[in-house]
């Protein structure tokens, strides 16, 4: 009873610590938004293709873009508290509703991205440490190195000349077929099969770091002392690397994961521009260059949370994982 | 009586292109059931991995068996597979490590690791396993077996870490039990504790036990026979009472006299000059709290700490870790801000003094450390490392040079040491170095915190000597932190004793030790090991070498 | 010279340098090899690597590829390396004060850092390009902006650590002062993980430049592979070569660094001294 | 000159529907998945003319009329029309039966409002192409006089579904017509009706089965994709994930490759409404383009074959005067005017600047000047690059400038900050609509987009301008529009380079999708796919 109390105190004290961060970001990017030319009306009227400046100035009151910056900047901000992200001028709808339709094709690439990244970061890496200095390690260290140092674009467009043109195995791009709009089991079925390249592209560059990781992590728990305790006591190495290093070896990987979440948001972008995955990073890339300041802060607002959030879970992960780190 | 062991002819290989062909050079020992052979030396001397090439665990594949046999029960472990070694590690040999902290798994509670002996040597029911784990921690007296079952390594204290080791290791009833220095990590009273569980498993199991320790106290209380290893070499064996009482090689005989009495040094006159007064000291320590935080932990580092120290006196504070003496000595120096207080230097009160205030006494209180590895920047060559503290002071390069200069001499190293980067020099070189450096601003008052517990036996006495060289020429005050009673016997006039941040009793050494009024005090002096054993035939340190 | 004796103990390490070198050749050598503009319209477009004099083929409106590759290299990795520059200094600056100092300025400046990582860097950086409009000042600032925290987050526990050694204590008792213990005691002991991480940085920012360009926020008056890869993207399908070439160069490059920062990871870093 | 009443039954469109291919083509129905490039900002295309929006809207909505490929009139929602003998009335006979899409009858005060209070007032080329309508008039249901002040015959050119959507008044009467929820939610009475637009994927379109055109739609299912990489778009083309892609959203190079394939096929049919032209637009008012010689060097300098064969791999016509040579099917294009030349002439270029007493300095340099690029697409980037080079040997140094959207709108057209800056315009199917607004003085209009940003000010030209806009009489017109194009050849305030060629390029088996003039822009209503 008491820990679960306590790690709800500890919940709670993260979240109200992380609240400053996520406001300043706002303001922040509020700001350095401001510095950047023209605004949302001057891309509505530029691509409406002709407007006159009575219309762009009706326009701006309508947006509010009129105001102070300050007044702009109080306005938003009393919303956010209210929970309200405001009006895509753009899109001409609520930012939340825009937000939330996004939110989970985004979330599904980024989920199954670190699952495939980490998950198999961990076995090549593992495989990579248990054959120290042998061909295996070596193949598995320039296989990562490349991938990671291959342009993402790069990769991705030759996995769908490979996959889609000339194997045919997976559509090129979307999220969904959409001349046929599967329902049911069949929407899911086609949904996953429409996420495996986005996935394995993005996944490719993360690989590396994770693989490199966990090698490390590996060689360097191999030669702490409990292993020659273990082995003192006549266990097997393969118990040996499973269980005692393995663990142990995890625990920079959860943490590595917990930081990379914020990067895979905004490193998504070029993915999603790739295979067309109607994601949050594409929808932001957009905001920006339509000026969309309501879309582009709501975006990184949720994507503030989200990093605290994830970390927070990641934290509780650690906490499990390593019972040395009490949450407090 | 039965041979366990007998290891013949034992050469372990070191990785070629090194200094040294072999780490143990035709190494003979052998080990009889029930008793416990210690095999003592100072570091790189090769004791530890003649352990380990009992067991197979030499870290590989660098450094290997090149030579000779290791024979358990008639079967050569030299020469067997690593699944014959994997079965016999754990049921039929043993082993138990220095710090317990690293050599238990972290992530793992005790049972479960107790439990892994049983599963991969036995097969029994899971019950059974249990019941058996919590028998074996009732064994060693841990306080709360049934808890400390469920417990995970850091939440045990270092003593119960090792006893928890210690079960583990006896867990099939081995015949033979290596301990690679168990002690080593633990505070005396601990020690002592530890040393009396062994002896008594051991004798309780009829086990022979691999002693491996640096330690000639240790050896004295617990050993049936010793081994002494020098460079990788078994100088002298024999029975305990032959090799401590009767050495027969120089170095044994060398390593002897450098073990200091327990016997107090006569006492010197004490100057009437009071350089440094202390009052009232008081440090909190505190940690977690805060916002939502819940409960603060406070550690009260020293609690109303009163001091003094004369011209030319040595000063000890002993005590065990935690006991706030290292505290007080930070707090003296200010490295730390003490809360309360007054810190008597002279008239000033050093303790409220800011930054600036501080600097112009920072001079006459200077400070040893005591590990030489941390303690020199890596990166600073030893002349800058000496002559920096007066250059800022004022003096010019070449002022600043030639003091460095004069000073690595008082300090026993020639000149060639100057221009030289501190990973070039070994431990007892660089505790040189840092009283060098120590002396180079002619403080009044040194403050030494365990300056000689990291270093070997021999070199410890060499610096103690050079020490009370240094005080005695430079009219130093000196306060000398340790735990190590039969160090502060040798060096201190005077003693204070804390435990838990207060100082219990404070006297003259000799008054203290023949006559211990604090009852911790008494403790700490039952619990020094090899008492009895040394005492009657060396002569007090300052006569040695 | 034992560093040198480490390092060249790792093989890949050694290759790495050697490619890193090759290409520092290059891109020095460039204006001797390819003294025309790298954007001029040297001959016929779309020409296949080895056709009509192009050694790597020629793109869309029949620039060198080749020339691109060697004059594009110096702007690659002068971007990569004064994006770490800056990112390295601005991260020793607040990782030192953070982790020298403790308590509200530690705080202050950890939050700050903390804000940064929780920016989606890339999404970041496009936008402070977009701000500032794409130049090669722009993408260095960028970058580093995006970078920094990793260093600072690396020196704060460095400084974290090392301010409670016992020779920082010693310099203390000697009454020196905080910049100089600093810079002079506690930094060049932290030298060698700076070094590794900043290493991977070049990398790393040699990789976003080629990902900005692919997004349309290359420089427009400046080679690089990111501009070539730009440039060329369209083309992939019928001129392989024109993105292609840029793109492993990139590749090597990339690859080479973090070859060499391993390298130096393993010669720089003592613990992993005596393994392999 | 008097319009003669043209009446045409249905007849001609139940012809085509009975047509043998689009029975076959019936029965199989089918779902078109098409690329819409970029993404529209909204669907309201009444209120604006960004060109995804046309790739989506026209199938919902109608207009009066459809323009066959030769740009000949095809009666939609008014079934015939009337112009008076002055020119000045203009009486539509509307089809009756027509339903909204939410089942309202559809009925002449549509027209009215959708006129008066929609187009003439919020859309933004419909103030100027309705400009000389005073009121309409609604004897009934099914009849619609507009009266004009002037006889405005450009007019019956803007009346298609993607130029003048007709909206419906019970939606939209009495709201804010730019906020309006039909944005979002279109509701018309064309072929298609509107189901769902998820955002960043995709607009989905099902059949309307109450269209007036017997038989039509044939298609089940119209959805259009948003893909935003130009490589994913041809990849996904490839694969048959979609069909068809037009304006560009196959990248040329990819179109020139599909051509070769079997089962794609490549069109230029179906832009003669738009006459797109790339140009260049100086800033006449400050140095080194307030000087005439400098823009004519310019022009001579540009090698626009290169442009075309190099960056638009084939695609496209050499410009040769200010306006593009499809208007010689009016009679409006004069041929044979100075300082176009197709493939450049260096020297002429270097003989202007010499003459105008613009010299080399010591490093051969007459000025430095930036150039800004449109950033709608790699070409752009590519052309600009071009001309760089192509500038260098004339002496004039160019330093590239490239920004998003609306910093370079507002560099352009607000804060007049630039030199010279790569574009193109619609010149559209009359000069007046989208060709006048480079020129003309009254051009002039800070803050507002794609017009006369060049702040060239002629007042010969005005006037001429002026009259051409109103005169009824071909030969007399095409005497005023040649006079303005060598005006404009000598002058040179915009450098016209090109008469783009757009592609659309589909999937065979996509068939009768190019029925009209407007192509992409068109409905798809006699569009089906045959197995």
């Amino acid at each position: 009873m008491e820990s679960s109390q306590r790690r709800t105190r500890y919940v709670l004290k993260r979240l109200f610590q992380a609240i400053p961060i996520v406001f300043a970001i706002v303001v922040l990017n509020f700001f350095l938004l401001q510095l950047a030319e023209g605004d949302a009306v001057d891309v509505l009227a530029g691509e409406a293709g002709a407007a006159t400046p009575e219309y762009m100035a009706e326009l701006r009151e309508k947006f509010g873009l009129d105001k102070p910056l300050v007044v702009q900047l109080g306005v938003y901000l009393k919303n956010v508290v209210m929970l309200d992200l405001g009006y895509s001028f753009r899109h001409d709808m609520p930012v939340s509703e825009l937000i939330f339709d996004r939110f989970f094709p985004t979330l599904l690439l980024m989920t199954s991205t670190i699952l495939l990244a980490v998950g198999f970061g961990i076995v090549l890496g593992l495989v990579a440490a248990s054959g120290l200095n042998t061909w295996r390690d070596t193949v598995i260290s320039i296989f990562a190195l490349i991938t990671y140092a291959t342009p993402l674009f790069w990769v991705g467009l030759m996995l769908i000349v490979v996959f889609s043109l000339n194997l045919g195995w997976f559509p090129t791009s979307g999220m969904e077929n959409f001349a046929m709009f599967y329902e049911g089991w069949d929407r899911v079925l086609d949904i996953a099969h429409h996420l495996v390249l986005p996935t394995i592209t993005l996944s490719l560059f993360y690989l590396a770091l994770y693989t490199r990781l966990m090698r490390a992590s590996m060689l360097e728990q191999a030669g702490q002392d409990y292993v020659t305790t273990a082995r003192a006591k006549g266990v097997t190495e393969r118990r040996i690397v499973f269980v005692h290093v393995l663990r142990n070896a995890l625990l920079p990987v959860v943490t590595m994961a917990g930081v990379q979440v914020g990067a895979l948001i905004g490193g998504s972008v070029i993915v999603e521009s790739v295979f067309a995955w109607p994601g949050l990073g594409m929808l932001a890339f957009e905001a920006l260059f339509a000026r969309d300041l309501n879309l582009l802060l709501g975006i990184f607002l949720l994507s503030a949370i989200l990093v605290v959030a994830v970390n927070l879970i990641v934290d509780i992960i650690y906490s499990t994982l390593d019972p040395r780190i009490e949450m407090a | 009586m039965t041979r366990l062991l007998d290891i013949k002819d034992l050469h372990v290989g070191l990785p070629a292109g090194g200094q040294r062909k072999y780490a143990v050079e035709a190494a003979n020992l052998h080990l009889n059931d029930n008793e416990i052979l210690c095999v003592v030396g100072e570091s790189g001397s090769g004791k530890s991995l003649t352990a380990r090439a009992i067991m197979g665990l030499l870290p590989k594949p660098h450094v290997h068996i090149a030579k000779g046999s290791v024979t358990f029960q008639g079967e050569d472990l030299a020469a067997a597979s690593e699944a014959r070694l994997r079965d016999i590690r754990g049921s039929e040999i043993s082993m138990i490590f220095q710090e317990p902290m690293t050599a238990l798994n972290p992530v793992m509670t005790i049972g479960n690791q107790i439990d892994e002996v049983f599963r991969f040597h036995e097969k029994m029911p899971a019950q059974e396993r249990r019941s058996r784990a919590l028998k074996l921690l009732q064994d060693v007296q841990l306080p709360d077996p049934e808890q400390a079952l469920g417990a995970y390594p850091h939440q045990l204290s270092g003593g119960q870490r090792q006893r928890a080791m210690i079960a583990m290791a006896l867990a099939l009833d081995p015949k033979i039990l290596i301990a690679d220095e168990p002690t080593t990590a633990l505070d005396v009273t601990t020690q002592a504790q530890v040393l009396r569980l062994i002896k008594q498993m051991q004798e309780s199991h009829g086990t022979g036990v691999v002693f491996i320790t640096h330690d000639f106290g240790v050896v004295a209380d617990i050993a049936d026979r010793v081994a002494v290893m020098q460079n990788g070499l078994v100088v002298e064996t024999g029975t305990t009472d032959e090799v401590l009482r009767r050495p027969t090689h120089p170095y044994t005989q060398a390593l002897m006299a450098a073990v200091p009495s327990l016997i107090p040094r006569p006492p010197r006159p004490r100057a009437e000059e009071r350089v440094l007064r202390v009052n009232a000291l008081t440090k909190t320590y505190r940690s977690g709290g805060g916002l939502l935080g819940g409960k603060a932990r406070v550690v009260h580092a020293a609690k109303q700490v009163t001091l003094d120290l004369t011209r030319g006196e040595t000063l000890g504070i002993v005590g065990e870790s935690g006991s706030g003496k290292s505290t007080v000595a930070r707090c003296i120096v200010r490295l730390t801000d003490a809360e309360a207080g007054e810190i008597l230097l002279g008239d000033t009160d050093l303790r409220p003094l800011g930054r600036a205030a501080m600097r112009p006494h920072r001079a006459k209180i200077q400070m040893v450390f005591q590990d030489p590895f941390a303690s020199l920047n890596p990166r600073a060559k030893v002349g800058r490392i000496i002559a920096q503290g007066p250059e800022m002071y004022g003096a010019s390069s070449a002022e600043a040079r030639d003091k460095a200069l004069e000073l690595l001499k008082i300090v026993g190293l020639d000149d060639r040491a100057y221009d030289r980067f501190p990973h070039e020099f070994s431990g007892g070189q660089r505790q040189r170095i840092g009283i060098a450096r120590a002396l180079a601003l002619e403080p009044q008052i040194l403050v030494a915190d365990e300056p000689v517990s990291a270093l070997d036996v021999s070199i410890q006495a060499q610096i103690l000597t050079l020490l009370d060289e240094i005080r005695d020429r430079m009219n130093l005050s000196m306060i000398f932190i340790t735990h190590d009673l039969r160090v502060a016997a040798q060096v201190c006039d005077r003693i204070a004793v804390m435990q838990r941040g207060e100082v219990v009793e404070i006297g003259p050494t000799a008054e203290l030790f023949a006559n211990p009024q604090h009852s911790y005090t008494t403790e700490l002096l039952a619990a020094v090991p090899g008492k009895g054993w040394f005492a009657s035939e060396t002569k007090p340190l300052t006569e040695a070498s | 010279m034992q560093f040198w004796r480490l390092f060249s103990r790792n093989r890949s390490a050694v290759m790495g340098m050697f490619i890193l070198i090759a290409i520092f050749l290059m891109a020095i050598s460039a204006p001797l090899f390819f003294p025309a503009d790298p954007f001029s319209l040297a001959g016929q477009s779309m020409s296949p690597p080895g056709a009509n004099g192009f050694l790597l083929g020629s793109d869309s409106l029949g620039r060198d590829v080749a020339a691109g590759i060697a004059h594009g290299a110096k702007t690659s990795l002068l971007i990569g390396l004064l994006a770490t520059l800056v990112a390295v200094f601005v991260g020793v600056i607040m990782g030192a004060l953070a982790g020298y100092y403790g308590g509200v300025i530690d705080n202050l400046l950890m939050r700050t850092t903390e804000m940064f990582q929780t920016i989606p860097s890339f999404l970041f950086a496009i936008l402070l390009v977009a701000i500032m409009k794409p130049s090669i000042e722009s993408i260095v600032i960028a970058i580093a902006v995006v970078s920094w925290p990793a260093v600072a987050r690396l020196v704060r526990g460095e400084f974290l650590s090392l301010r409670n050694r016992e020779f920082v204590q010693a310099c203390h008792t000697l009454g020196m002062g905080d910049v100089r213990i600093m810079l002079g005691e506690i930094l060049p002991n932290c030298l060698s993980p700076i070094i590794v991480i900043g290493s991977l940085m070049v990398a790393t920012a040699i990789l976003i430049e080629s990902g900005l360009a692919f997004l349309g926020l290359g420089d427009p008056n400046i080679m690089s592979w990111g501009f070539q890869i730009g440039a060329g993207r369209t083309l992939l399908r019928s001129a392989w070569w024109v993105c292609t070439f840029p793109g492993i160069a990139i590749l090597l490059t990339v690859l080479a660094i973090n070859l060499v920062g391993e390298g130096l990871n393993d010669a720089l870093n003592p613990r992993l001294r005596d393994r392999s | 000159m008097n319009f003669k009443t043209l009446l045409m039954g249905a007849t001609c469109a139940v012809g085509l529907a009975l047509s043998p291919l689009s029975a076959l083509a019936q029965n199989a129905g089918g779902n078109l998945v098409y690329l819409v490039q970029p993404e529209p900002p909204s669907l309201a295309s009444f209120l604006s003319t960004s060109g995804p929006i046309g790739l989506v809207a026209p199938k919902i909505y109608d207009g009066l009329f459809e323009y066959d490929n030769d740009l000949q009139i095809v009666p939609s929602l008014a079934e015939s029309y009337e112009v008076s003998d002055d020119g000045k009335t203009i009486t539509f006979t509307l089809r009756e039966g027509v339903q909204w899409h939410d089942g309202a009858p559809f009925t002449s005060a549509d027209v009215q409002f959708t006129v008066m209070e929609v187009l003439k007032q919020v859309h933004p080329r419909g103030p100027n192409s309705f400009r000389e309508v005073t009121s309409i008039d609604t004897p009934d249901d099914y009849t619609a006089v507009f009266n004009l002040a002037n006889p405005a015959p450009y007019m019956l050119r803007a009346l298609s579904s993607y130029e003048s959507p007709m909206v419906p008044k019970h939606l939209l009467e009495g709201t804010d017509l730019r906020a309006s929820d039909l944005a979002t939610n279109p509701v018309g009475t064309g072929p298609f009706t509107f189901v769902e637009w998820r955002k960043g994927q995709y607009v989905r379109l099902d059949r309307n089965e109450n269209y007036w055109k017997p038989g039509e739609p044939l298609l089940e299912r119209v959805v259009g994709r948003f893909i935003p990489d130009a490589s994913t778009r041809t990849a996904a083309l490839e694969n048959g994930e979609v069909m068809y892609g037009a304006y560009g959203a196959i990248p040329n190079i990819d179109a020139v490759r599909l051509r070769e394939q079997d089962g794609f096929s490549v069109t230029t049919d179906g832009y003669s409404m738009i006459n797109p032209m790339a140009l260049i637009e100086f800033n006449t008012t400050k140095p080194p383009f307030d000087n005439p010689a400098m823009r004519r060097a310019v022009s001579l300098v540009m090698d626009r074959q290169f442009l075309i064969d190099n960056i638009w791999f084939g695609y496209g016509k050499p410009a040769t005067s200010a306006l593009s040579s499809s208007f010689d099917k009016v009679g409006l294009y004069k041929a044979g005017l100075p300082n176009y030349p197709a493939n450049g002439d260096l020297e002429a270029a270097i003989k202007q600047l010499d003459d105008a007493g613009i010299l080399p300095d010591a490093n051969g340099v007459r000025a430095n000047v930036t150039l800004d690029l449109i950033p709608y697409g790699e070409d752009w980037r590519r052309a600009g690059e071009y001309m760089k080079q192509a500038m260098k040997p004339l002496g004039i140094e160019v330093e590239l400038r490239y920004e998003d959207v609306p910093t370079w709108l507002n560099r352009i057209y607000a804060e007049y900050d630039f030199e010279m800056n790569v574009n193109f315009f619609y010149q559209l199917p009359d000069p007046v609509l989208g060709v006048h607004r480079h020129y003309g003085t009254d051009q002039i209009r800070q803050g507002t987009h794609f017009v006369n940003a060049s702040r060239y000010s002629n007042p010969e030209l005005d006037a001429l301008l002026a009259a051409g806009a109103q005169e009824p009489d071909p030969i007399k017109r095409g005497e005023i529009y040649g006079e303005i194009q060598t005006i404009l050849a000598n002058d040179m305030p915009v450098a016209n380079l090109f008469e783009m060629e757009f592609l659309t390029v589909y999937n065979d088996k996509l068939v009768n999708h190019a029925t009209s003039a407007l192509g992409a822009y068109g409905s798809f209503s006699e569009a089906s796919i045959t197995e």
